[in-house]
């Protein structure tokens, strides 16, 4: 679905975090971990639209209201920063498969490292509907890399989240997979069976769960990132590489992903 | 009434609007976007012989205006694409064009046989961009002779329409054009993409897995468009103009300079729809300017 | 202490930022906007043995995130640079390179013979990227015969530095680097423009008085930092890369890639102070990277 | 010079037309006729600055305030007419050489087509500051390519204006030109010494401007136009023909020009 939105809200909700309204021409069911290209410039420099998970999509005050958090980091989330309340934007999307909880998994630790809570969110908010016991990890590097959940529509989720920074700002000190391992430490390993892992960051962090998952068996899901030329599977830009017979074989993360179960990715050095 | 249709060898294209061999996936995937039966031609992703892993990661990066990517040429192999893909491709009444690849001339010549059974495909579109793996791994599009020799390799497999795409990465891209007419293509289509680099000087390390890839988009559009004039300066069979096309100006730009028809590719990338919106806009320029057929357009550029 | 100077033949310039030739007209202009005595070097816009009108207009346009330009090669002659211009760059106590055109080899080895005895010139850059009228046009770039000949004809009249600045519009690069070298070229520099065109849809016209012109900016950096990289694995001197900087980050990519040197073109149109802001930008580089010497940072790219 | 400004107002002040504020770090004297260089984007497309006449440049309560005129026609263009207030811009300039009045002319007649009253109003008002006496032509294809007067802080001159349209929607029906003859005839062929014309518009206006000075035998000055990457005469990318012994030789509207005497320029056809 290719179509144009227009910018109702663009606030920070920390030093380099925004929220995004879009009030979109229609709204359409989406699975928590999908998202959308974004492209908001004229001109062909910067030429891409950049991908950026759906946070919610929802009729709010009879308006399609389609939001995104985003980090400024480079020069497409620099622009995206300076847009106005009415100014137009393209989106294409939803794109990728989302998380779909196992059927047989009735608990979840949910991890997200950096600009992960976007994605851990939305599928935290979509598991608490349906009733589910969780857990939500967030780390970043220091306490200005993670917005309040209150600031980000996420209040009610509040009771559930540990922070973890690197140094020691907010929460716990240390890394996201240090909390959790203790997290999955805790857990009988008898009981293991009924949890189920999500994880949304950096790769290493990433990588490391795929570790823990293997060692302290318990299944864990990776949103993954990658550049993306275009986002619905005909680059073959964003591949990652996954096991299949034979050895590997390249899979697109827009497409087949952004979420793996951890067994499958094969993570290069 | 105005006739956008446009004849390539024995085949007639309904209009001179095609999509570019890997911006376009196989095609089905923008069957959501719009109705792709409506372009001239869809040109599918690169086809090998066997099924292609492609390069390692990362394959893609932007640059000014543009983006280089070194896919490595993955694709599912002929067989797999004439047997999964080639029957969804018909059911949504696409007019298919093959890219075709390989590491010597006779695996050009292998794919074509087997495309030559396949019903459904219009023509071929010869991507000469790869090493030679019998030069020392210099690419046939630099090398007249080798370039020749593809051509006439395929040609004896198959009686459909030859579509050869060039390289930009040469001296003298004429050469080559006219070397692959006087082999017998029907059409010659150009540019691919220009070779380039990109580094990570936080990391000091390249930046693609491949760390060479290819240049696309509207940064390369001026080296396209003379290139295209060259070419049709030089050879009589219809050429087809691709490289940073983004609008419908674009593609009449292109024409003016000598081509009977455009490819559009990382255009797609940024709106999956944009090959329609091209074509809708060559339509109502033709309506607007009262031209009645493309051949009146075509090649008509002041200099 | 960080040392920025590089040594090219027997020259050793104060550091790696010089002026790209034809972007930064006799250096003098520029005074206006800074020191251009602190520059590496100064290269002034290609001399002629013969002062040159140039091309008509229009003679620049502006293309995605790139410009074309088909100046022609309009200056004042070396003889006129040398008793009018150089007496002021001396004052100025810029370090000059001289970039050198002609139609023939003789025509270099003549304006060569003038500059030898010039105070003031450091060196000579030889652009070769222009058509050779005795080889039916062809441009001397493009064929490693004719540019050697001309390296070793200007060889004969001076013992300035030489540079070689290569055309970007060929099969192989390599190639003629390494041509170039083995007649005795002390440094290479490239990249040179990219052949491009551009169109006037509503006057179906080309843009351009000289039809085609040659493509500089960001939109060329992705070629021209493979380049660099393909020239500096194959030759022995020092390579200096040009194409598309706008900062110090571009500027150090180039030198990861192989370069010892870099010239700023097309962006000093944009900020005439930009050259040296990006020696300022590399000095701090240096400073908080703890790089000594421009040799150590020089090539180190991880592929 | 180089420099950064601020934009203190930047207001449409017709259809097509802004009148932009810049505060600069300083003022400069300038010569009616100068331009600056503008660039107020980020990213490489558009690559290149702009040229723009320098409207005015004063102190203004207590601020050093250049003023622009602009008429949206490209790129570059639209994004100026989207800045806010506080944005700020790159400005080179003043450059070129600027209308300097020959000293034996008491009485001028100048004249603007399109834009090219941005360029007519300050040296209207430099001359009027002289207590020369002038007549002032302004044409257009229609009512809509021209801003009144007193939009553009040229109240003072609205006197000494005549208007004209190509399609009469204001003013005469007609070309520039066709008044410009007319008020030329009406000056004796005696006095027409006393006399001379500036003009400033588009090529086919200019050239005619150049026929009919040659005929009438009134001296006029021709403010042009051409695609500039540099500005400042160091990329030779802007020459038009100019006469010189042995034929025609090329020189730069932005160092040499933009004004030139009719007398010297070639037009080609
Ligand atoms: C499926 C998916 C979902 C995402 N969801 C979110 C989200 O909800 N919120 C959010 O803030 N970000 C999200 N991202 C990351 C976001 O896409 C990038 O931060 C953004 O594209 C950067 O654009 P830029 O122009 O600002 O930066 P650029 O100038 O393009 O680059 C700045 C830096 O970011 C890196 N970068 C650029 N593009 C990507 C990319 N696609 N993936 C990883 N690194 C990149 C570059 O290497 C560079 O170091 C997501 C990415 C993916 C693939
Ligand atoms: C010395 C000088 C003074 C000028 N003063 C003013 C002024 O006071 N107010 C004003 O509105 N305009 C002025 N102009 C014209 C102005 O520079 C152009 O309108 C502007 O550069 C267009 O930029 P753009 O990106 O909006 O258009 P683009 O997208 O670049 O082009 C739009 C159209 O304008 C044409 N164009 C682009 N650049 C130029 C140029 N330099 N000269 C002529 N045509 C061009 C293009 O061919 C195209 O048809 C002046 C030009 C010069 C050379
Ligand atoms: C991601 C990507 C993959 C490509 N794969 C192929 C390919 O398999 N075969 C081929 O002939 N050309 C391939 N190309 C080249 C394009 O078909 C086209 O020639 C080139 O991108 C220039 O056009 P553009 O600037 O409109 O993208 C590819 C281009 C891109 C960007
Ligand atoms: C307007 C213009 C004029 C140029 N004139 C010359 C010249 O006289 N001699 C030469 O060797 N290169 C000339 N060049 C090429 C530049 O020196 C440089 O190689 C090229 O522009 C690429 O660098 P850039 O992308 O940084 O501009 C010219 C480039 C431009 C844009
Ligand atoms: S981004 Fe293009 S295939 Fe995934
Ligand atoms: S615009 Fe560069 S010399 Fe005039």
């Amino acid at each position: 679905m290719f179509y144009s939105g227009r910018i109702i809200d663009n606030l920070p909700v920390s030093d380099k975090h925004y929220l995004m309204k879009v009030s979109t021409p229609f709204i359409q069911p989406f699975i928590p971990g999908q998202f959308v290209m974004i492209r908001a410039w004229q001109g062909t420099d910067p030429l891409l639209p950049r991908p950026f998970a759906i946070y919610s999509w929802d009729v709010v005050g009879g308006q399609n209201v389609l939001q995104i958090v985003y980090k400024i980091v480079g020069r497409g989330t620099v622009i995206l920063s300076g847009l106005h309340r009415g100014d137009e934007i393209q989106i294409n999307g939803p794109l990728g498969n989302g998380f779909i909880e196992p059927e047989d998994a009735e608990k979840f630790i949910l991890a997200g490292g950096g600009i992960g809570f976007s994605s851990v969110f939305p599928v935290a908010l979509h598991l608490k509907g349906l009733g589910k016991e969780m857990k939500i990890i967030l780390g970043a590097k220091t306490d200005k890399d993670i917005p309040p959940a209150s600031s980000v529509g996420a209040k009610s989720l509040e009771g559930d989240v540990t922070y973890t920074t690197e140094d020691g700002s907010m929460g716990f000190r240390g890394l996201v997979t240090e909390v959790l391992e203790k997290e999955i430490e805790d857990i009988g390993t008898g009981s293991r069976a009924e949890w189920a892992v999500f994880a949304c960051g950096p790769t290493e962090m990433l990588s490391t769960v795929k570790v823990l998952s293997a060692e302290k068996k318990i299944r864990a899901f990776l949103s993954l990132e990658n550049f993306m030329a275009c986002g619905f599977g005909v680059c073959l830009g964003c591949v990652v590489k996954v096991a299949a017979p034979g050895g590997y074989q390249h899979v697109r993360v827009c497409m087949e992903g952004p979420v793996f179960s951890s067994e499958e990715v094969i993570f290069d050095d | 009434m105005i006739d956008l249709s446009v004849c390539i060898g024995k085949s007639t294209f309904k209009n001179p609007v095609f999509s570019a061999s890997g911006t376009f996936g196989y095609g089905v995937e923008y069957s959501d976007f719009f109705d792709i039966s409506r372009l001239g031609a869809v040109i599918v992703k690169g086809l090998s012989i066997e099924p292609v892993k492609g390069n390692p990661g990362p394959r893609i990066f932007e640059t000014a205006s543009g983006m280089l990517n070194a896919i490595g040429l993955q694709n599912i192999g002929v067989k797999n694409f004439v047997s999964e893909i080639l029957p969804h491709l018909r059911r949504l009444d696409a007019t298919v064009i093959a890219n075709v690849y390989g590491k010597m001339e006779e695996e050009y010549a292998a794919v074509a046989a087997i495309l030559d059974d396949a019903e459904g495909v219009e023509g071929l579109e010869l991507n000469i961009s790869c090493p030679n793996v019998k030069k020392g791994g210099i690419v046939f599009g630099q090398d007249p002779l080798a370039a020749s020799k593809v051509v006439q390799a395929v040609k004896k497999e198959t009686d459909k329409t030859i579509i050869v795409k060039l390289s930009p990465n040469v001296s003298d891209i004429t050469e080559i054009a006219a070397a692959v007419e006087d082999a017998g293509a029907d059409g010659i289509s150009l540019i691919n993409t220009l070779l380039g680099m990109v580094i990570d000087l936080d990391k000091k390390k390249s930046i693609l897995g491949n760390v060479m890839g290819g240049l696309s988009g509207p940064a390369i559009k001026p080296v396209a468009l003379r290139m295209v004039y060259q070419v049709s300066q030089r050879v009589s069979v219809p050429v087809i103009g691709i490289g940073g096309i983004m609008n419908e100006r674009d593609a009449l730009e292109f024409m003016l300079a000598g081509a009977t028809a455009i490819q559009v590719g990382t255009a797609n990338f940024i709106n999956p729809r944009i090959s329609e919106e091209i074509l809708d806009g060559i339509q109502s320029y033709f309506d607007r300017e009262e031209i009645e057929r493309v051949a009146d357009f075509t090649g008509t550029l002041k200099t």
